[in-house]
């Protein structure tokens, strides 16, 4: 069976879609844009679907496809060509299927928004920008996708542009990303300097070779080449998946939509950076070093950024550090060569961080776009349907058996605890304690919102009523493989070989495999894994987590008081989140603007500004007037002009002769 | 060859070129330019300029014109081909009928405008 | 041979003569049409035709039928076509299409077609001055317009001293070589390359003259913006088209089927002019605040940068030079297409600030005019880029990096102005004509017309699909020469 | 003895005279189309002469079509000139500039 007519119908359709609703969308009504958008994306979810069937069940080949050449320019060809394999099939799965519902969400969260249109249009876009990012079969069709949904992100986020919070997160997003694009483009620079192309194919089959270069710097230091080039990869990957200490722009991201925060922020963007890593997987297993930066960037942004949704109020910020923190279990898992789980990871997160935006996003229609969790508390009678997912969803982000996450999580888990990589060890305490950090903060936004007293004013006109069907059914919808998904899957995806179900697409460090070997021996079925819960340490740190939210916030709220002082040391430095907000803020942008300013002053001002911008703008605009000065409109004159540039022509000719 | 022929040409193009904007730059440059009124109207015997000195002609006389000389020239080019009718097979008797009717299109056409009645 | 040519002409005569009676412009602009897509079904016959038979390329030593004849003549029918269809109501509007008006627009495709078949000076010179003629009489098309006739006095002029000199050149030419048709003439020219005279020397000088006009390009380029300006704009659409691929039929013919063996004398002229040319184009289009004016010039621009690449004259050099044509092509068609649909009776778009908060009312025509601004700009993926691209690629490996340099700084200097009308469009607020009547905008359908928005649309999607997959039309260009 | 490159100089001083003709004048737009004629007539004789010196009629053909062409020439010139002086009632070269800049 012949893959690539449906990856192709799976790329263009969304794009149609968004054409259609963003230009068409005054013309086509909000109901008839919707309907399209939807329906498009439905078919490109129908081809998705196909693709995994038969990659899953058909054990189809891999199709790399390389479709056309659209530019050459000596050894740089930019081309478009698709590589439908294990891992971009799964990808496309998550992103058409969590796309298409939150699509159907936004139906009745943006019902009232003007733009509505425009919304759909982008999201579309944002789908489509996605599915090329995973289906590209070269580094620069990967690039733009990657700057596609970077852009997509921030014209979301600053969606709506009036709200200055809206729009400064916008700015920051954009900002921030550019400091990792910045290091991803220089990888790919090196990766065209010394490979001499851009495609995967020809990348990873000099992977070995690049592994042996070295770059010798000024002082006679010799930097591997490998793990250079991985370092740099990673910093892009690090600005996209919000890792630190590029996570400061995820927090802001929430002044968007909630749909968009599900959507892109949760679910699909910001796993580029783990999809990044899995896939040039040849090259990050060339080099130890990158590894073991990816495995403690990974796991110490796990527990930290975990940490700080403790002290936070907002319910989606709270989500958000969430993803941040569990973007970090995939990135260690990724550092430990368990692609497999990593991936496992992202997809299971995608589902149940999707619901939990999700069910945010309801909570904050039912609650007026209030978004304080202090302000909610007892919406458990008001909301049964986002109650029930809702919990559905906590329980599987903080890996209660059986749910999805604990299958991925456990997994990750365990092989951080065996990979025998610098910094291992460190990286599996982190995620321990992250595994009870998660279950406090989790459970402390769901007890504070949906259980307790309500806190806010009872209005006997307006109570909190659970939302129109067009947004819980997709909660529902996702509850399902958020219950499912771990336990179904988890064997065939992770525990068949080192590999795991990606097989052939990722590469593994021969080193490792054999720790790999050990770790998926370990497991004896998947009712044995779940039953072995209660012997493993993951387990009982994340049961101390849930009931330490437990007691704290719903048995004995007077304990937190006595206990945790407001301004102690560890509150306030989580409050002030590590500082990297304020350290930003008067390092580096304080630092750049007075750098600026005296660049602007003496560079800018004198030199650039009066010499080459404005300059040469200035002197372009004199000599545009002149220019318009010779047509003077006389006809003479023309003439005049014609028959003396003659002339002079003739003359040159002679002088020449 | 004839490049030496040629040369005068050059020389000649030159010349005339020069011969036309040098007595013009000259006036322009040398020549002393005070204009007031009485000096830029036009000069009639000491009476106030009645009519401007270019009478137009009808436009009619334009028309008529442009309509002989246009049907004028096309028939020289009758004069080589009766010339040359013995010489040349049926293809040059039939193309110049070609012509001739294309003529006579251009003739129907000017005639149904009306741009043959002096009215 | 000639049925291509011959449908046109019967169809002109036959608008002329029922255009007496007949008042409809609806009508005869269908029937035009008609005989257009006749001919371009002709076209492709004789060609499929003479290629299966394996007929000779030249016959008679004045009639071409060669590829660059056969894709010249189906690239002006199909402008042609659509420049009539996409003028039909504006034509209507302005009260301007009347019989004689499409009877001349046909004489004009007529003329064109000869040319880009000329294989003889007499054929060429016929062909030239029955287009040129036309195309002036068109100009002058609305008879109550002052700048209209202005326009049309000034082109004539102007024109007729460069047909003058072609001429000359022409006659300079017969008299060194005593050869008036091309292939005989080529020959001659191929065995005295080497120690050509001074006569020769100026005749080429005298005919490059005379083509830079028609192109328009600086310095011989002082009627372009005037022309566009004063011209009624479905007048100046044929002028921005269709006559200028005619004017790159002549420039194929003249410098490449004639005077390429003496491409030493004829290069660094071209090379001058065509970097004057880019230089007064993108710099003079700044200053401008009339649509039709900016156009005028941002034309002389991309016929300078098609210039770079004639002066390079070698096969694929030309190739290059036919796709930057056809991607000009497409791209002034699309502009003027998005004007063309927006001339309202309330509001004529001339000033570039008419089109404030077009994407506000129009987001479709505003995203196809910015389709259209992008690709003359030369912003990737257009088609636009991509001949810009060929182009300066084909410069690098020609070593005139000089060159390249020199045209990408002044492309940016040019993308100014087309941004500015981007920012216009979509940046800036609409702004009701008469504050008496709230109703009506600037940028106002002149009439729900589905044909004329299709083909615009058409042709702005061309602009994408092409840029995106130019390798077929590249290819197809390739092969021409 | 007149050879052919007395007539050469004799139609290059032509051509050259009409030239400056159309750049100087001024006043009159009709004198632009006698110049028009006046330079289509040297490059005429320029072939007539050639043709002469070649034995070749081809040069004499082209004359034919010259005239015919300059005539028609000539009828749009006068035609677009009728246009404007039925407007301005004048056939002055300076008010043509309208269209400027």
């Amino acid at each position: 069976m012949n893959l690539l007519p449906f990856a192709l119908l799976a790329l263009s359709a969304p794009l149609l879609g968004s054409l259609l609703a963003g230009f068409g969308g005054r013309l086509l009504g909000r109901c008839a844009s919707h309907c399209l958008a939807i329906g498009l994306l439905a078919v490109a979810w129908m081809c998705s679907v196909t693709l995994l069937y038969q990659m899953w069940y058909q054990h189809a080949p891999a199709l790399d496809w390389m479709g056309y050449n659209w530019l050459t320019s000596a050894s740089l060809h930019i081309d478009f060509g698709l590589l439908i394999d294990r891992l971009s099939v799964a990808m496309m799965m998550i992103v058409t299927s969590i796309s298409l519902l939150v699509h159907i969400y936004s139906i009745g969260y943006m019902h009232d928004d003007p733009a509505y249109q425009r919304f759909f249009s982008y999201m579309s876009l944002f789908t489509f920008a996605m599915l090329i990012l995973v289906t590209a079969n070269n580094v620069i069709q990967l690039f733009f996708g990657w700057e596609g949904v970077g852009l997509v992100s921030y014209l979301l986020i600053g969606f709506w542009f009036k709200k200055p919070s809206a729009a400064l997160g916008a700015y920051k997003a954009f900002i921030v990303n550019r400091v990792g694009d910045f290091g991803l483009l220089l990888g790919l620079a090196l990766l065209l300097y010394y490979v001499g192309s851009l495609n995967y194919q020809p990348i990873f089959a000099k992977a070995a070779w690049i592994a042996q270069q070295h770059i010798i710097f000024l002082h006679g230091h010799s930097v591997r080449l490998v793990s250079l080039i991985c370092i740099l990869l990673f910093i892009g990957a690090m600005g996209k998946s919000a890792q630190m200490p590029l996570h400061v722009w995820l927090p802001e991201s929430m002044e968007g939509p909630t749909p968009i925060s599900a959507l892109i922020h949760a679910a699909t963007m910001v796993t580029a950076g783990v999809y990044l890593v899995v896939r040039m997987s040849p090259l990050f297993s060339g080099s130890p070093v990158a590894l073991s930066v990816v495995l403690v960037v990974g796991a110490t942004g796990a527990l930290l950024l975990g940490l700080i949704g403790l002290v936070q109020n907002d319910i989606k910020r709270i989500i958000a550090y969430s993803t941040m923190s569990q973007l970090g279990y995939m990135m260690a898992a990724a550092g430990a060569s368990a692609f497999s789980a990593a991936i496992f990871h992202l997809i299971s997160h995608a589902f149940f961080k999707a619901l939990l935006f999700l069910g945010a996003g309801s909570v904050i229609l039912a609650m007026h776009h209030q978004q304080d969790i202090r302000k909610m508390g007892g919406l458990r009678s008001y909301l049964p349907i986002t109650y029930i997912t809702f919990l559905i969803g906590s329980c599987a982000l903080v890996a209660l058996p059986p749910f999805s996450g604990y299958y991925s999580k456990d997994a990750i888990i365990e092989a951080v605890h065996l990979a025998p990589i610098w910094g291992g060890h460190y990286a599996y305490i982190c995620l321990l304690l992250g595994a009870f950090v998660t279950a406090l903060y989790t459970f402390r936004l769901f007890f504070l919102t949906f259980h307790g007293s309500p806190r806010f004013d009872i209005d006997k006109e307006h109570l909190p009523h659970e939302s129109p069907w067009v947004v819980w059914l997709p909660l529902v919808l996702l509850a399902v493989p958020s219950v499912l998904f771990g336990i179904v899957h988890v064997q065939e995806f992770i525990y068949t070989s080192p590999e795991g179900w990606l097989g052939q697409v990722v590469y593994v460090m021969p080193a490792l495999r054999n720790y790999l070997s050990d770790w998926i021996s370990e497991f004896h079925g998947v009712f044995i894994a779940t039953a072995q819960a209660v012997f493993e340490l993951p387990f009982w740190f994340t049961i101390a987590g849930i009931m330490t939210a437990w007691i704290l916030y719903l048995v004995k709220p007077s304990l937190r008081a006595k206990y945790i002082k407001p301004d102690n040391l560890i509150s306030r430095i989580l409050r002030a989140k590590y500082g990297f907000d304020s350290f930003n803020d008067s390092i580096i942008v304080r630092g750049v603007q007075s750098l600026s300013r005296l660049f602007y002053h003496i560079g800018d001002m004198r030199l650039l500004d009066e010499g080459i911008v404005n300059g040469s703008a200035h002197r372009i605009k004199q000599l545009a007037q002149w220019m318009r000065c010779l047509q003077t409109g006389y006809l003479s004159y023309y003439l005049f002009v014609m028959a003396l540039a003659w002339v002079i022509l003739l003359a040159t000719w002679v002088g020449w002769f | 060859m004839l490049l030496k022929e040629y040369l005068p040409i050059v020389v000649f193009i030159a010349l005339g070129i020069g011969f036309g904007l040098v007595p013009l730059l000259a006036g322009f440059l040398i020549a002393p330019s005070r204009p007031n009124k009485a000096k830029e109207s036009p000069y009639e015997c000491g009476f106030e300029a009645i009519e401007t000195g270019r009478a137009p002609f009808d436009l009619r006389f334009y028309l008529v014109a442009i309509l002989f000389i246009l049907f004028d020239l096309e028939t020289a080019f009758l004069f080589p081909w009766a010339v040359s009718l013995r010489k040349i097979s049926s293809l040059g008797f039939f193309s110049m009928l070609f012509f001739l009717g294309l003529l006579l299109i251009g003739f129907l056409y000017e005639w149904c405008k009306g741009a043959l009645e002096w009215e | 041979m000639w049925i291509p040519e011959g449908i046109v002409l019967l169809a002109a005569i036959i608008i002329l003569l029922t255009g007496l009676r007949l008042k409809n412009a609806k009508l005869l602009a269908g029937l035009a049409r008609f005989s257009l897509l006749l001919t371009m079904l002709a076209t492709i016959l004789i060609k499929t035709y003479s290629w299966k038979h394996h007929l000779d390329t030249l016959i008679s030593e004045l009639w071409f039928m060669d590829h660059i004849a056969f894709v010249m003549k189906l690239t002006i029918e199909i402008t042609a076509w659509f420049v009539l269809g996409l003028g039909v109501h504006y034509t209507q509007h302005e009260d301007i299409g009347s019989g004689e008006y499409y009877a001349l627009t046909l004489f004009a495709v007529l003329g064109m077609l000869i040319v880009a078949s000329a294989a003889h000076f007499m054929v060429l010179f016929v062909g030239l001055e029955l287009f040129s003629l036309a195309i002036y009489a068109l100009v002058a098309s609305q008879c109550h317009i002052s700048i209209g006739i202005e326009a049309a006095i000034k082109y004539f002029v102007t024109g007729a001293l460069a047909s003058g000199l072609l001429l000359y050149g022409i006659s300079l030419i017969y008299g060194a070589t005593g050869q008036l048709a091309f292939v005989p003439l080529m020959q001659d020219l191929g065995v005295i390359a080497n120690g050509h005279s001074l006569l020769i020397s100026f005749g080429v000088i005298c005919i490059l003259v005379g083509v830079a006009f028609k192109l328009g390009v600086a310095p011989f380029h002082m009627w372009v913006p005037d022309i566009y300006e004063g011209a009624p704009l479905s007048v100046m659409l044929w002028i921005a088209t269709t006559a200028k691929i005619a004017a790159f039929a002549i420039l194929v013919r003249l410098l490449w089927n004639v005077l390429a063996p003496l491409g030493s004398i004829w290069q660094p002229l071209v090379q001058f002019l065509a970097l004057l040319s880019i230089l007064v184009g993108n710099t003079a289009a700044i200053a401008q605040s009339n649509f039709q004016r900016m156009l005028a010039y941002s034309s002389i621009a991309h016929m300078g940068y098609l210039l770079l690449a004639v002066q390079l004259n070698t096969e694929s050099a030309w190739s290059v030079a036919l796709f930057y044509m056809l991607s000009y092509v497409i791209g002034t068609l699309t502009a003027v297409a998005v004007i063309l649909l927006l001339q309202h009776k309330h509001a004529h778009i001339k000033q570039i600030n008419d089109l404030c908060g077009l994407h506000q009312r129009h987001p479709w025509l505003a995203f196809i005019l910015l389709l259209a601004m992008f690709s003359l700009a030369g912003v990737p993926p257009l088609l636009g880029f991509m001949a810009k691209w060929q182009i300066v690629q084909m410069l690098i490996e020609q070593q005139q990096i000089g060159y390249a340099i020199t045209a990408m700084l002044l492309t940016i200097v040019g993308a100014y102005y087309y941004l500015r009308i981007i920012k216009v469009i979509y940046f800036d607020d609409l702004q009701p004509l008469d504050p008496a009547k709230p109703n009506i905008y600037p940028p106002a359908l002149l009439a729900v017309q589905p044909t004329a928005s299709i083909m615009a649309a058409l042709c702005g999607g061309s602009l994408l699909f092409l840029g995106i997959f130019p390798a077929q039309l590249l290819q197809f260009c390739l092969q021409v020469f | 003895m007149i050879g052919l490159s007395h007539y050469l100089s004799v139609s290059a001083i032509i051509f050259s005279i009409s030239i400056l003709g159309l750049m100087i004048n001024h006043r009159n737009l009709i004198t632009l189309l006698m110049c028009i004629e006046l330079m289509l007539l040297a490059v005429s004789t320029n072939f007539i002469a050639f043709a002469r010196y070649l034995h070749q009629p081809a040069g004499e053909v082209f004359v034919f079509l010259i005239l015919a062409v300059a005539a028609a020439e000539s009828a749009i010139g006068l035609a677009i000139l009728v246009l404007w002086f039925r407007q301005h009632h004048s056939v002055d070269v300076e008010q043509l500039n309208r269209l400027k800049g």
